[in-house]
């Protein structure tokens, strides 16, 4: 059951915010509103009359417009395509639409062209065409599923702008966020879901962050603070001038990455922030080997592994935390012992000589297990049918079982809840104590910032500015990610934290 | 689980014969070709000695060894005798009827297997074959002439050689233009009318104006294509000016090769019947009146000059004054 | 965990065994609706399998056709398409009974040779659509679609007496293999002779066993199968693996022409059965590219080419054997498709319960309760 | 420390939208592509490249495969890939044949149709509801369709007069029409070979001469299926299938229905394939008729980009060469080597320009042993010949298959309600 006994009412022309841990199940609820789930009892009651959808399309009908947590968007089509799909009957898709499309991107600012394909387009483009798809189709209510996850603070103070126009226009917003001082700022109404129900209904002008947050949690807040330093002088990973150029077939050469150098001690955590779609994901292909640079060295413990395969490179003692669990660590039909074995093979326990062991490989994955409280109740059921924390929590602990020296760590808390997050970063802080090197990618810029012992911002595949953890705030970290600030943030202390001169 | 073999092996073929086992080849009944000749030898058989029989067709993609159990299961069965169309059968003949010496086996379009129970039923479609290039050489206006083979396996190259060699005898200006429509083991070129419709347009449209084909099924295309031009064409294996399906087409035929397969079928059956089987190589050629050229076609029965010409090579092979080749 | 196993157990019989009865139920109905008795052709189909001679037959057959699939599914393990077995083992059956037919070698040499020169020429072609896949990003199901019609033209073009064949009567063969290149057979009397490359088949099918599950490489294999990306990051080389497996999988599909070439032809020639590709594609499908699995579809597929031989002589079409066979596949493959799925929700709802439960009983978050809950 | 840092970024931050060929420059490619011919047919006097004869051939050629590509778009634009088109193809020609024989050639058009779609269906439910996988489904079909038209042929044509258990009776033909004067013009201005001129007047004679009507509807069915995908709502719903279900379902379109459909329709397509084959290529049903034309269609298809002019394109590839090869193969397609080593000449030019050495030494390569073999022989093996469509397709796919784009959703299961 992820639902149950929900209590919601939404007043109109308000924005009416909906926190709770991952897996709570708000979007389990959003899709039953939006008709994309049935309920097994209980009303839905919009402007007092009682429905029932069965699709979408009866929501739709009904002034319901949903932006999704995943983007809900065909690549290969154009904006506008996208856009007409499913409500042809409005405008035509044709010239009408273009010129609707166009009036409601002006009257909200969004700045949309709608004959650009949307695989061209950036993560903020994309969450507008989203919003533009509820917009066109006369939505009085929309309901907005973590639509800033993926957004930099102006970006999403530019979206609040554009809930308050909706609002003030007399439409209803449903939001779903975890990041708590958003839904402090622009919510008129809270409620707290846990466990699949609805456990309070408060006003944000009556709660603190850290009260909401232990509403949701129902215990004290983790906090990603590190307190000591445990940098040493020893380099474990040396990044020179790397260098990679995207071949499209189509467009010829296009630079992402550019000239990136950087190096990261044992003992040490470099935070590295950035808008999604910067040259991160390059980069991290760049450094576990799946993609070639053009140009640079990479250096690990002095060993230059520039030309190293993957695999060579894993069982050299790079450990890796992908950001897309499910399409770079897992093999979800895979049992979990199995996905133990995954990534290194060639290692022990997994195997001895071109064999595989299989019996040492399982009891270390119920080592795993047990000292990674992964919940499960047992190594054979398949990594999908795990929730996506535990899911999570296996990945770590087969990556921390190798004892790597250097650990690239995407997202490692991405849509884990509260506990299991507090437990990563536990094992995170542990091994950096023994000396690994860790590059944290994330966008939660509270994580990047409590963790890291040394911020890079990356900004069209460039490294274009650092700051010191200890002093920045989101915001300004934020604005170097839009470009709009650049070099050293916060330049008054140069410390000896930070190795300069690299970057240009 | 007993073996078949073992429950039937004492028997033979000595019980009184079921009658006639014909073993199709790929295409099997229907082919229009030889497998429907035989078919009627087979009909023509059982009618007048009042005999039964089997028919068996083959399928996809089968071994030697299928066709040995297809020809054990019809001799074990009292079938006598059993005859393999097709030179596929080759080794499967000679196993089976190594297995069971009283029973008779036929095998068409083979010599290379030998038994003393095994009669080897072979054509010299080449000789045939040099007629009809006599014919279309004789025949022609445009001193060009076409051959359409169905698949380019040794036996159709047997036609193309004669022909050939007939047209060249004849008038060494009259150029002859090959085709084949597929290569082997792609078997279509023989059940493809389409590709041979638009293979006799090619040839037509280069000034052929009289074509042969060797193309089974196919050739009902190239026939097809040759009448809509009004143009000569030849047939093959039966008489093609009878054939009900190609009625419309008829006053194009000039003439065809005819390949008594129905014949050697029924000879065959007839000397199995009356006691005296036959064994060994039993050739079908001009002597033996086992290949010719038809003139059911008025038309052609009245082109004197040709029918001389043809007349004169008939006389040429059969005493042995002219020697066709087998192969191009 | 047994209760996952035995569910499991009975999952994976349940499938197929409910396809064969759903596919004999709907060719049944076939029958009646064209006014047939709905279950005569069952009985002479058994009857006639109960021959030994017939079942010498249909193991014969069931060993070319199961080193066909097996060469199939090393593809599907990875989700690779090769629709081209059937020119791969064409080719390479005729290239190696040319090498064959042209050296004498002491006996076990001899057949080596051969056998190393097919599985070189399967591998080679295979290869061809590999290399194309790797480094030009061609779809390996349309470069073996074209490659099977390309083997055909270089067939045709080596057979030729002008090229390295001889004509034989009206056949063109690549001459015969000595005798010392013959695969021994096991002589079973009356009944025949069981194919000797019946036990390579069935050695083939351990080895496969073996080295997808028991090996690094294996591993790797399955890995790039289940999940492309995942096995990229976890650091197999995804080009070498799909070149490695297409040139195994031909190298495979290289021995499927050598039951026949080698326990009975002797010789390719013109009328070498052909087609067997497809075949294997099927019985890869019903055996769920599982060694065993396989090896229970080939023998079914054999049973009903062979066994429905017998229709021909009783008044039945032997296509109703071929209908038979198309409603098998399609009913196995959507019930497979049913049980995992099943399964799959199954085993999620059971996690999702068993967790619910140890929650409750700790009403905590400890992992100490969890052992026994898995026990 | 340092404050350098922003240098206006050499690249954009996203790729700017895929660059497409204009109209213009698509002309351009087919005007020098007809120089080329041209020239390459004076050079080696193979008239027979161009001539109008081979060029209405591979036109009839073309079609069936044309239409089985066609089948194959419309499915995997849907997200559904369709291996079954052969068997689809096969329960065309049977279907058609058997109602055209008994009602008439019209008739057997639109029960040879829903024989395909039949065929289009049964995939439908496999794939779409039961989720297995498309490939699989797909080879199922084509066995099925095998079996069960043999089943069938033997008893209903195997019963009728001049009909076989492998071969229907003969079924009246579709009206063919040839356009009055131009046709004669066109041959005419052809015959001279004159250099450019007579190869244009082939090609457009051979548009013109012995037109089936089922030709001109089979063609008109390029244009009309682009239409209908890429400028209608329907299209539209349809294409979403295949790029992203989950997100047309978000939208209120029922995924299951449009792919129902379309499978359907693909199969339709195919379905009309097989009637072209039973009712005008040939007028008979004849078992084994399709020979493979379903899986030549599914390449012609991926050849063309999943966009109709492309798989037009790609059919017409096929039936070009085909057709070359029925007619008087071996010169003309000799003529053909001496087309493609200037080609592969051409393309290591471009190559050394778009400084990728490995492609151009390998382009040079091959050029140059084309070219050896243009001198050294007068005409190419027929075993050869038979082999060059094949072997054009390869070169042309390893040529370009990386610009190729499938849908993206395309052979993936789709569940409802079970999206993120
Ligand atoms: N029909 C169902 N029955 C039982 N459990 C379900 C059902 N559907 C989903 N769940 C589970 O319910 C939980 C709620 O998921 P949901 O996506 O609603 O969470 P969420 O609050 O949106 O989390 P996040 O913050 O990660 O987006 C998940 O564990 C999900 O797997
Ligand atoms: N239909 C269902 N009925 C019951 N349980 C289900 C169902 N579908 C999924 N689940 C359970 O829900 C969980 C799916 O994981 P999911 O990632 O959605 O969990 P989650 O609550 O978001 O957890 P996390 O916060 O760790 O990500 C699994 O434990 C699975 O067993
Ligand atoms: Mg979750
Ligand atoms: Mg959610």
């Amino acid at each position: 059951m992820a639902n149950h006994d929900i209590h919601l009412s939404v007043r109109k022309g308000t924005v009416h915010a909906i926190v709770g841990e991952n897996g709570a199940g708000k979007s389990t609820l959003m899709k039953i509103l939006y008709g994309m789930q049935k309920p097994d009892e209980g009303t839905i009651t919009v402007d007092g009359q009682e429905v029932s959808f069965s699709d979408p399309g009866d929501a739709i009908d009904r002034g319901i417009g949903m932006v999704h947590q995943h983007f809900m968007l065909a690549d290969n089509l154009t904006v506008l395509e996208n856009t007409v799909l499913g409500s042809e009957k409005l405008y035509g898709i044709g010239a009408r639409a273009r010129t609707r499309i166009k009036e409601i991107s002006d009257a909200y600012g969004l700045g949309i062209r709608p004959d650009a394909r949307v695989e061209d387009l950036g993560v903020a483009d994309r969450q507008r065409v989203e919003i533009l798809k509820v917009l066109y189709r006369g939505a009085r209510t929309l309901i907005l599923d973590e639509p800033t996850a993926v957004l930099v603070p102006q970006e999403v103070d530019a979206l609040f702008d554009n809930l308050r126009e909706l609002k003030a226009e007399g439409l209803t917003v449903i939001f779903i966020s975890h990041k708590l001082g958003e839904v402090l700022s622009v919510a008129d109404d809270i409620t707290v879901i846990r466990r699949g129900t609805t456990v309070a209904s408060v006003n944000p002008a009556d709660v603190t962050a850290k009260q909401l947050a232990e509403l949701m949690v129902g215990a004290e807040l983790p906090s990603p603070e590190t307190r000591e330093s445990t940098v040493t002088d020893t380099p474990m990973l040396e990044v020179k001038g790397l260098t990679l150029t995207e071949n499209d077939p189509v467009d010829g050469a296009r630079t992402v990455l550019d000239d990136i150098t950087f190096t990261i001690r044992k003992g040490e955590v470099l935070g590295l922030a950035g808008v999604e779609g910067n040259g991160q994901t390059e980069l991290i292909d760049a450094l576990i080997g799946t993609r070639r640079p053009d140009g640079g060295t990479v250096t690990l413990g002095g060993e230059d592994i520039t030309a190293w395969p993957t695999r060579k490179r894993r069982e050299g003692g790079v450990g890796y935390i992908p950001e897309d669990r499910h399409r770079h660590g897992l093999l979800l039909e895979a049992p979990l012992w199995e996905n133990r074995i995954l990534g290194h093979v060639t290692e022990a326990p997994n195997s001895k000589g071109v064999w595989l062991d299989i019996k040492s490989a399982r009891s270390d994955t119920e080592r795993i297990v047990t000292e990674y409280d992964v919940r499960t109740p047992g190594i054979d059921v398949t990594a999908g049918s795990l929730s996506g924390g535990n899911q999570q929590k296996l990945i770590v602990g087969r990556e921390m079982s190798h004892n790597p020296r250097f650990l690239i760590a995407a997202h490692p808390t991405r849509g884990v809840d509260v506990g299991a997050q507090a437990q990563i970063w536990d094992q995170i802080r542990a091994a950096r104590r023994e000396g690994l090197a860790v590059l944290l990618i994330s966008a939660d810029l509270d994580e990047l910032i409590g963790l890291s012992d040394t911020l890079r911002v990356m900004y069209r595949g460039r490294l274009v500015a650092d700051a010191d953890p200890a002093t920045i705030t989101p915001e300004a970290l934020g604005s170097a990610m839009t470009g709009a600030a650049s070099g050293h943030l916060e330049d008054e202390e140069p410390g000896p934290a930070r190795d300069g001169g690299e970057d240009r | 689980s007993t073996s078949t073999e073992s429950s039937s092996s004492s028997s033979g073929s000595s019980k009184e014969g079921k009658g006639i086992a014909l073993a199709y080849d790929v295409g099997g009944r229907g082919d229009q070709s030889f497998n429907d000749a035989a078919y009627a030898g087979f009909e023509k058989a059982r009618k007048d000695f009042g005999i039964g029989g089997e028919d068996v067709e083959p399928s996809d993609g089968e071994s030697d060894a299928d066709k040995v159990q297809r020809l054990t299961d019809l001799a074990r069965q009292g079938y006598n005798p059993v005859i393999g169309v097709g030179f596929a059968y080759a080794p499967a003949v000679k196993e089976a009827a190594e297995k069971f010496p009283k029973t008779t086996f036929g095998l068409i379009d083979d010599e290379t297997v030998k038994g003393e129970n095994i009669a080897n039923l072979v054509f010299s479609e080449e000789q045939g074959s040099y007629l009809a290039g006599v014919a279309a050489a004789k025949a022609t206006k445009s001193k060009v002439v076409g051959f359409v083979g169905g698949v380019e396996v040794p036996l159709i190259k047997k036609f193309e050689a004669g022909f050939v060699q007939g047209v060249k005898d004849t008038d060494p200006s009259v150029k002859v233009r090959t085709q084949y429509l597929t290569q082997p083991p792609d078997m279509g070129g023989f059940s493809k009318p389409d590709l041979g419709k638009e293979a006799a347009r090619g040839q037509l449209d280069s000034d052929a104006d009289v074509l042969y084909h060797a193309a089974g099924l196919a050739g009902q295309g190239v026939i097809e294509a040759v009448a809509a031009k009004d143009k000569w064409v030849i047939g093959v294996d039966s008489d093609q000016y009878k054939q009900k399906t190609l009625d419309k087409y008829k006053d194009s035929i000039l003439t065809s090769m005819t390949k008594d397969v129905s014949g050697a079928v029924y000879n065959l059956v007839k000397s199995v019947h009356e006691g005296e089987p036959k064994t060994g190589v039993v050739r079908f050629d001009l002597k033996t009146d086992g290949v010719g050229l038809s003139d059911s076609n008025p038309a052609f029965a009245e082109m004197t000059e040709i029918q001389d010409a043809v007349k004169k090579a008939r006389e040429g092979i059969v005493n042995g004054d002219i020697k066709v080749k087998t192969t191009p | 965990m047994k209760k996952f196993d035995k569910d499991r157990l009975i999952l994976a019989l349940g499938g197929p065994a409910l396809a064969i009865v759903v596919a004999v139920a709907l060719t049944s109905v076939v029958l009646i609706a064209s006014g047939r008795s709905p279950v005569e052709p069952y009985a002479l189909m058994a009857e006639y399998a109960a021959h030994s001679d017939i079942q010498v037959l249909i193991v014969n057959q069931a060993a070319t056709y199961y080193l066909a699939a097996l060469a199939v599914a090393i593809g599907f393990r990875m989700n690779l398409f090769n629709i081209g077995v059937d020119g791969q083992y064409r080719l390479a059956a005729m290239v190696a009974a040319l090498v064959g037919a042209s050296v004498t070698l002491p006996g076990p040499l001899h057949i080596l040779l051969i056998l190393v020169v097919a599985m070189l020429v399967g591998a080679f072609w295979a290869g061809i659509a590999g290399i194309l896949k790797t480094t030009r990003g061609v779809s390996e199901v349309v470069s073996t679609i074209m490659l099977n019609s390309i083997a055909t033209s270089v067939v045709a073009y080596l057979i030729l007496p002008a090229q390295f064949g001889e004509q034989r009567g009206n056949n063109l063969t690549t001459g015969e293999i000595p005798e010392s290149g013959w695969f021994p057979g096991i002589e079973l009397g009356a009944a025949g002779e069981i194919y000797g490359f019946v036990v390579v088949a069935a050695l083939c099918g351990v080895l496969y066993w073996l080295v997808l599950n028991r090996t690094r490489f294996g591993f790797d294999l399955r890995a790039t199968g289940a999940g492309e990306s995942a096995a990229i990051a976890s650091g197999v080389d995804a080009k070498r693996m799909v070149l490695t497996s297409m040139l195994i999988s031909g190298a495979v599909a290289g021995l499927a022409g050598m039951p026949i070439l080698l326990g009975d032809a002797h010789t390719y020639s013109l009328d070498f059965p052909a087609g067997l590709g497809f075949t294997g594609i099927t019985i890869a499908l019903l055996g769920r590219n599982h060694p065993v699995g396989i090896a229970l579809g080939a023998l079914l597929i054999a049973f009903l080419d062979k066994a429905s031989a017998t229709l021909d002589y009783n008044g039945y079409e032997k296509e109703i054997a071929m209908i038979m066979q198309g409603m098998i596949v399609m009913a196995v493959v959507i019930s497979y498709e049913a049980v995992r799925r099943y399964g799959l929700r199954r085993q999620q709802q059971k996690v999702g319960e068993e967790l619910a439960a140890a929650a409750a009983a700790t009403d905590g978050t400890g992992p100490e309760n969890r052992k026994e809950v898995s026990a | 420390m340092s404050t350098t840092l922003t240098k206006p970024a050499a690249q954009q931050s996203k790729p700017t939208a895929r660059r497409r060929l204009t109209l213009a420059e698509w002309m351009l490619v087919v005007a020098g592509i007809l120089l080329l011919v041209s020239a390459v047919r004076l050079i080696t006097g193979a008239h027979g490249i161009t001539s109008v004869g081979q060029t209405s051939t591979a036109l009839r050629l073309a079609v069936p495969i044309g239409l089985a590509a066609l089948g194959g778009l419309w499915a995997e634009r849907a997200g559904v890939i369709n291996i079954g088109l052969e068997g689809m193809l096969i329960l065309g020609t049977w279907f058609g044949a058997w109602a055209g024989v008994q009602w008439g050639p019209w008739t057997g058009v639109v029960v040879g149709i829903l024989g395909g779609a039949l065929g289009g269906l049964l995939h439908a439910i496999a794939t779409v509801t039961f989720g297995v996988n498309h490939i699989v489904s797909g080879v199922a079909i084509n066995i099925l369709a095998v079996g069960a038209t043999r089943y069938l042929s033997s008893f209903t044509f195997a019963e009728m007069e001049g009909g076989t258990s492998k071969q229907s009776p003969p079924i009246e033909s579709i009206t063919q029409i040839t356009v009055p004067g131009l046709s004669d013009a066109m041959r005419d201005l052809n015959a001279q070979h004159w250099f450019l001129v007579s190869d244009v007047a082939g090609l457009v004679g051979g548009l013109v001469t012995n037109l089936s009507l089922l030709t001109i509807v089979a063609v008109a069915m390029v244009p009309l299926s682009r239409w209908v995908l890429w400028n209608t709502a329907f299209g539209l719903r349809l294409r979403s299938c295949g790029e992203n279900p989950l997100a047309a379902e978000t939208l209120g379109v029922n995924v299951y229905k449009y792919k129902y459909i379309a499978v359907m329709i693909s199969g339709g397509f195919a379905g009309l394939g097989g009637v072209f084959l039973a009712e005008v290529a040939t007028n008979i049903y004849l078992e084994g008729q399709t020979g493979g034309r379903g899986y030549i269609g599914l390449a012609a298809m991926i050849f063309g980009n999943w966009m109709p002019g492309g798989l037009a394109l790609g059919a017409g590839l096929f039936g070009y060469t085909d057709s070359l090869n029925l007619r008087g193969g071996g010169q003309n397609v000799h003529a053909l080597l001496l087309l493609l080593a200037i080609l592969l000449v051409l393309a290591t030019a471009w190559a050394i320009y778009r400084r990728k050495f490995l492609t151009a030494a390998v382009a040079a390569v091959s050029g140059l042993v084309l070219f050896v073999w243009y001198l050294s022989v007068d005409e190419v093996p027929s075993q050869f010949v038979t082999a060059a469509p094949y072997v054009a397709t390869l070169l042309v796919l390893a040529m370009s298959a990386q610009r190729l784009r499938a849908p993206k959703a395309v052979g993936k299961s789709y569940r409802k309600g079970e999206g993120t």
